[in-house]
């Protein structure tokens, strides 16, 4: 090959960088390793983590059981190293996964229709926002407190730039739930839109749909976020313009967070708005149904500065993971699920004294004197407390949020029902 | 025209779920419910509750392997064959990458959970930083962005951060017209305006020409290199002092970073702050189109407006640092795509330094040796030497009525991916041709064939490539009618 | 004809791995030695030191997962559809009980490691033995038989045993033509001469036939219940009084096990002893092949003679007992294939007695639904009330000339595994249908629909199914040919 | 369905079972659980077992690296669930596996063939037995002691019925290696063949040309059998008539004594009274290169009573596993790998007192006072010893066997070593 190229070695396909450039040392890293010490490796940051203990997180990434199917679906070369389905004479296999699986989110959402994912739902709900100011041309963004912290931050970052500002509204200290009076007063007619998540970060679920007429009254449209897929087995699906949220729920592992999966839902009428991939049905030349990537005007590879969104590679993988997910549970399964959810949350929040009084779905926030020594104590028993909520809202600080989910065993729950 | 690496065989049809789905079917159980069970309606107030989930599916669990199965042999993909498919590097994904990402510890391990319990995984981010800080030359690197369109993004925000933090953050970012279509994007989010800069007669920066863009109101370039052609910037160290003169930053996409690892180093040629593409260069598999990981590497100046929190050493512990008051916020929830980033740093321990420079050397031959063995049957139209990747324009074909896309999707009969149709912009019918070092001389001399025998096939019987694929199991699809009334999503069909 | 389950699509060449091999490529890498070299010479002496091994392949990692991933693209599977092989119960396997075979502790646990260490591996046989007791009715089983002809060896020998024990091995095992090639070859093994005896009109047991050929030289008789024409030997109790009577056992082939769990026991209807086919019945998968799994279960009376070690329970622990004088030894290194065993207790432990009932329930509709639908088209020679199997004969298309083997062949153009073939050999041109539990309707309408097709081709235009396969990468494969000058193994070609 | 069955229920369809066959009560089993709490079952009984020991275990049963490849191909599909490929059109995928497995076991042993795998190492060599009986016509056997304790008393269950006396001979007490002196003196013209193990069970290279030579002089056959595959990575193979071993030390995990892979190879004379099943080259119809099953009437199926074997079911998928092994070590990889086996035994070796003088590859035996007493000890330093070679070997009670392979570590080598 070196012969081919008019070349003695391959250094000498080199030689036209500038010297000025050239890096004149070898990289200082370790020589490679085998697989057998790479698999040791990793073997032993596993075993320096939380490996073994019990864990009450949520607030944002939930502990599900993650089907067998799931990883056995995308362990297959054909779905794990294939690129983006451009090419859909031969990516059809991606191609109907992803159109089942916008099907699949539309349907849980209430949604007309669904991209393809988002790089998760912190980006997603930002996304959703930029998406609003450019259907209604105003820029003002209402962002409830109950919304993800994280989510709020990312929601900034995005926002600042754009000439977009953002105002929370609080929440009632009694219910958990979003304050709507607040919410009404502080909207006016330059909001773009109003953002809440349902269930909430303390797990409540919100009054989303008056949040929606009180923002449609306005001109602004609704955008509804959740972290917790589960719950919408179970859940209405909101009446809101725009559902952006977080699928880690749906066989996707926690993974020190993430890679996750966001998704963007909405309605036919802010379809050319819709920033990411979307997959469509359409036909082959003999007529026989076919899917492929479509709306690409949208995208930045065709429309550039004016595309809807810069997102390029997404989490496909980690949708297939949803969408083998949502295969399995099915209907029924969805249904079963989010209700062992809702048993479990209910028999240990039974044990404790919830800070807040509205309904809530598998996560509520607790009263506890001193979350940190009360985490600490709990993990000499093994077990991973909750998130105290002073981290993020500095007024809850004697409170802790839980989550129980389908994998938590009565027993844990006892012994940490126990440690209060 | 003998093809060599395929023949016909039978393949499997499959309905969508929602169409094998019937009432009752499932591919689930649950452990019996060892609480007392909540009613819903009592629990979530009736209004909360919502009926059953109208068309999701109701499948078995042998229909759901069984739909997997079949739906994923019609993929094609890299452990099937090269996948040449310039700019996205899509080269051999190790498996026990995907073993290690799985380590219960790491894979369980939950982003709040208390940092004393989560060493294993912090020091996996922090053995990456210091190997992409090595690799790059950069002073420091964030992991949080998820794929490098979210990494541009992550860096022009630093930029504008930095010159806002000077009193004016600007308004216009440099583009050259070869740039791929997130860099404007990007740019547009950040609240830039778009300034495309000419490239000149080789396809490189114009050196005069951005000299005159630019002015007080230029926040930075944003350039690719070795640029998208797969042509190094030569006088990159040149287009950064122009820039840093005017106190403009450059942003590199490294997208390309398979041509450079261990030969040359953004941070020593004038780079301010660019992304990586774990996805591309460091072998995370790309799963259909995602996930990736955007890490972005700085110079020392942009260190405090990096994204919270960073990663921190105290008292030979790690820890989160969140107490960044210059930093542009957060870019995503959470750290990362941390799997991606376990999948990147296996990769780096396999490679060594020296692994690395030598996949980099390899990619390059291969690029090269496909450049020498198409080039008496393709027009190229920037001849300087290339790296990683070649770009031919189908000039001479388009004489004869045959376009790239139509070559490319007669390269799917010969049992080829396609190569990267129509980019950059600035070949006319561009045919942008990445092998990748994991692609062995075999597989090369079977693509090499099946692009020359094409080639003659057009002079011959051009109608054959116009209308192709013929061998699939699905021929060409149409895409204008697929945008024309969109169907995004699986209706029942009407009684 | 319209085939509706495949169509036609590309599919990947691949030579062998020595055609593909080049000196150098390699797939695998060792750590670093952390010990002195050893010269082998001077270690073994260097008489015992190999040269090179000749034509052994040298390939890359990227080229071995293509390879046996092109490979696999070739070969139909349980995971693509319907698998009506007769006799072999190809039903689906859980995928939940591959990951529980790869348990760190089950997988890595060496067979002589302390017992005090192997209580779990333990416990995994005692309770796949106490479930598997409790399905059969039977007093003692063990676990080490490898597969069902093994199983059946073992069983035979026991019963061998045990007449040796009285005082008398005698000669001979009878056994219906009806019966797998297994059961002659397993009694040839044993040191027994086979008698057959022919199956009655209704290709049951011939009562009388038995009882005259029954004596003092009669070991035992081999029997499938449900027997391979998928009917149950009504009058198995009645067979096993004629040999209890003259000394002799009742040996169970339990193959067709899958008709009969949760519904009746062997040990409830005469049986002596019998095998399982933990790889048919508790569908740990086939692979191609193997491996499998043959648990044989006694009766009391044979307890003695079991293989050793036997599992028992002491003081709370378990242990191993191979203080067993009577026993006939060891059928095979160690315990059995214990990573099956685990396999079949998942399954066990997924399905529970209920849900094996079930399976038992469903698969014997299964194989009804088919016969209904395809009675107006194939002959049924026999035509009592069949279980989990139905088997008829091409004797309608024999007049036409096409062959039970030609529509197994064309079965496959229509998207199918075929049946089994010419088997059992009481039926002239067999056609052995069994579904299994795991279809739908879909697939089982999707199966009847393509066999009734094929029935009316038959007629039409019988060349077509002659030469059937069509659609397939390989034409009909010459068997002759392969066996005329057997070329077994790949040498490198002449130059 | 029902209906179409003319039944009005399932149950109906069992209606022709005599009563007295029939369960009339429920199976005494659990009923069924999730696949979280299978997962959790096993997971719980792998965690009482010797988890994270570093082991020293030998004798039959080796503790090598599994390449991650070799996972990653049997978890297909395609090849997991797959029957034996009788229908050569859609399964030469796995015929082509196989005769690629056939030519590199031939390449290995030096033999002319190989067939396609026996249930195990145990009965592969008691099938090589029967088989050297049909083709000699002859009927005695005389094994080696120290071919592995286990393979001998396989050997004598099947040889039992067949009447074919099993005679052992001794061994040189000095260098561990079979005594061919006894072995001669042993030999008659009833002696269907002789038949040794190399390494031996102590792990000790015989001089199996030698044993060739002499069983070859009264016209019996050479049985050579092997329990550590890799060693064929570095030794010359035997001059034998049958090869016959376990190919478990290539990527095929321990998992409590099987499922392994036997193999038989032998001399091109020889073929047709192989057991198991074997893959031959052919062509399909338009003459292209095609793999099918072969030299079917030795088989059960065809032969029943005559058959060379009743082996139907084998082990493909383990010898799938095999082939991939062999794949990825290749011809440099699997000699660097031997040589590693042998440097760390040789260390290992070097710290101890070896009970004998023959070469040895992997595994040796040591003097040990107590075994025991000495496994105990190590038991405490989380090591698992060596098999105590009183076990089989009564005059061996002082002594014990330890094995060390590229995955036995420098660290607890001198652990172990020290404790001695
Ligand atoms: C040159 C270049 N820049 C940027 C990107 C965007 O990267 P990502 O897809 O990871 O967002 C790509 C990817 O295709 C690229 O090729
Ligand atoms: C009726 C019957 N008996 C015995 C056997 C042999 O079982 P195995 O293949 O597990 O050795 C089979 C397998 O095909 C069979 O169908």
């Amino acid at each position: 090959m070196l012969e081919a190229c008019g070349v003695a070695s391959s250094e000498e396909l080199f030689a036209h960088l500038p010297e000025a450039v050239r890096l004149n040392r070898p990289l200082a890293l370790a020589p490679g390793i085998s697989e057998y010490e790479i698999v040791d490796y990793f073997r032993k940051r596993g075993d320096e983590t939380a490996n073994g203990y019990a864990s009450f997180l949520g607030a944002g990434v939930y502990a599900h059981y993650r089907p067998v199917l799931v990883d056995t679906v995308v362990a297959r070369g054909e779905f794990l190293t294939s690129y983006t389905p451009y090419q859909a004479e031969i990516s059809q296999g991606t191609l109907t996964t992803i159109f089942e699986f916008q099907t699949m989110i539309s349907q849980l959402t209430g949604m007309d229709l669904a991209n393809a994912s988002m790089y998760d739902g912190s980006t997603a709900v930002a996304e959703a926002a930029l998406m609003a100011a450019r259907f209604t041309s105003k820029g003002g963004l209402l962002v409830a407190r109950t919304v993800h912290p994280e989510y709020r931050e990312v929601l900034k970052t995005y926002a600042k730039n754009q000439g977009m500002p953002v105002t929370e509204f609080g929440y009632d200290p009694e219910t958990g739930q979003a304050d709507l009076n607040d919410l009404e007063s502080k909207l006016n007619d330059l909001t773009a839109a109003v953002i809440m998540q349902s269930p909430n970060f303390f797990g409540v679920i919100e009054d989303v749909n008056r949040a929606a007429e009180i923002a449609h009254k306005r001109g602004a449209l609704a955008i509804m976020g959740f972290t917790e897929a589960v719950s919408l087995g179970i859940l209405r699906p909101p009446a809101a313009d725009i559902v952006a949220g977080e699928l880690q729920s749906f066989a996707i592992s926690p993974s020190y967070g993430g890679p996750y999966a966001g998704i963007i839902a909405t309605r036919e009428k802010f379809a050319r708005q819709m920033p990411g991939r979307l997959v469509g049905e359409t036909t082959d030349t003999h007529g026989r149904r076919a899917f492929c990537l479509t709306l690409a005007t949208r995208e930045q590879h065709i429309r550039r500065e004016k595309a809807t969104s810069n997102i390029c590679t997404n989490q496909a993988l980690i949708a297939l993971m949803a969408t083998v997910f949502m295969s399995v549970y099915g209907k029924q399964g969805l249904r079963e699920l989010a209700e062992q959810n809702l048993a479990k949350a209910h028999y240990l929040a039974g044990k404790l004294r919830p800070r807040f009084s509205g309904p809530f779905f598998n996560e509520f926030a607790v009263y506890a004197d001193n979350p940190e020594q009360l985490n600490a104590a709990l993990l000499e028993k093994k077990i991973i407390g909750g998130l105290p909520l002073g981290r993020f809202y500095p007024e809850l600080s004697g409170a802790i949020l839980l989550c129980a989910t389908e994998m938590s065993k009565r027993a844990h729950m006892d012994r940490l029902a126990e440690a209060f | 025209m003998a093809i060599k690496k395929v023949r016909a065989h039978i393949s499997p049809n499959e309905a969508l779920l929602f169409e094998r789905s019937s009432p009752g079917k499932k591919a689930y159980q649950l452990p019996e419910l060892d609480v007392p069970a909540v009613d819903p309606n009592t629990a979530l107030g009736a209004a909360n509750v919502r009926s059953e989930i109208e068309g999701f599916p109701e499948v078995s669990e042998v229909e759901a392997v069984r739909h997997f199965t079949r739906l994923s042999t019609w993929n094609y993909a890299i452990d099937h064959g090269m996948y040449p498919l310039g700019s996205c590097t899509m080269k051999y994904n190790p498996r026990v990458n995907e073993l290690v990402a799985r380590t219960e510890g790491l894979a369980w391990a939950h982003p709040y959970q208390p940092e004393s319990l989560s060493q294993g995984a912090m020091q996996v981010m922090a053995a990456l930083e210091s190997a992409l800080l090595e690799i790059t030359g950069m002073d420091a690197v964030t992991l949080q962005p998820a794929a490098g369109a979210h990494g541009e993004l992550t860096g022009i925000l630093l930029i504008r951060a930095l010159l806002e933090h000077q009193g004016n953050p600007r308004k216009k970012i440099l583009i050259p017209d070869s740039a791929h279509g997130t860099n404007p994007a990007t740019a547009a989010i950040a609240g830039y305006v778009v300034e495309n800069i000419r490239s000149d007669e080789h396809g490189l920066l114009d050196l005069a020409a951005l000299e005159q863009s630019v002015d007080e109101d230029v926040a930075g370039l944003m350039v690719t290199n070795p640029n998208t052609l797969g042509v190094f910037e030569s006088r990159i160290i040149e287009a950064a002092e122009v820039l840093h003169r005017k106190g403009a930053l450059l942003y590199m996409d490294g997208a390309n970073m398979n041509a450079l690892v261990g030969i040359a180093r953004p941070g020593d040629f004038g780079v301010d702050v660019m992304h990586l593409n774990l996805h591309k260069t460091f072998s995370t598999p790309h799963g259909g189109g995602g996930p990736g990981g955007g890490p972005v590497a700085v110079k020392k100046h942009l260190e405090p407006y990096l994204p919270v929190p960073r990663l921190k050493r105290v008292d030979g512990h790690l820890a989160f640092d969140y107490d960044r008051p210059c930093s542009i916020g957060k870019v995503k929830a959470f750290y990362g795509n941390f799997g991606v980033l376990v999948r990147a740093l296996a990769y780096i321990l396999a490679h060594g330094g020296n692994g690395l420079r030598n996949a980099t050397m390899d990619a390059v031959l291969n690029a090269n040796y496909i450049r020498k063995k198409l080039e008496p049957f393709f027009d190229l139209p920037y001849t300087l030497p290339n790296m990683h990747e070649v770009v031919f324009s189908d000039d001479r074909q388009a004489r004869l009525g045959v376009r790239t896309g139509d070559i490319a999707k007669r390269l799917i009969d010969y049992g080829f991916h396609p190569y990267t149709v129509s980019f950059p912009l600035i070949v006319h019918g561009a045919m942008m041709i990445e092998p990748t070092e994991t692609e062995g001389k075999l597989e090369l001399d079977l693509f090499i064939d099946a692009m020359i025998s094409i080639a003659k096939e057009i002079e011959a019987d051009p109608q054959t490539v116009k209308t192709a694929p013929h061998s699939t199991r699905t021929s060409r699809v149409d895409e204008v009618k697929a945008a024309r009334k969109p169907v995004l999503k699986w209706t029942p069909a009407s009684p």
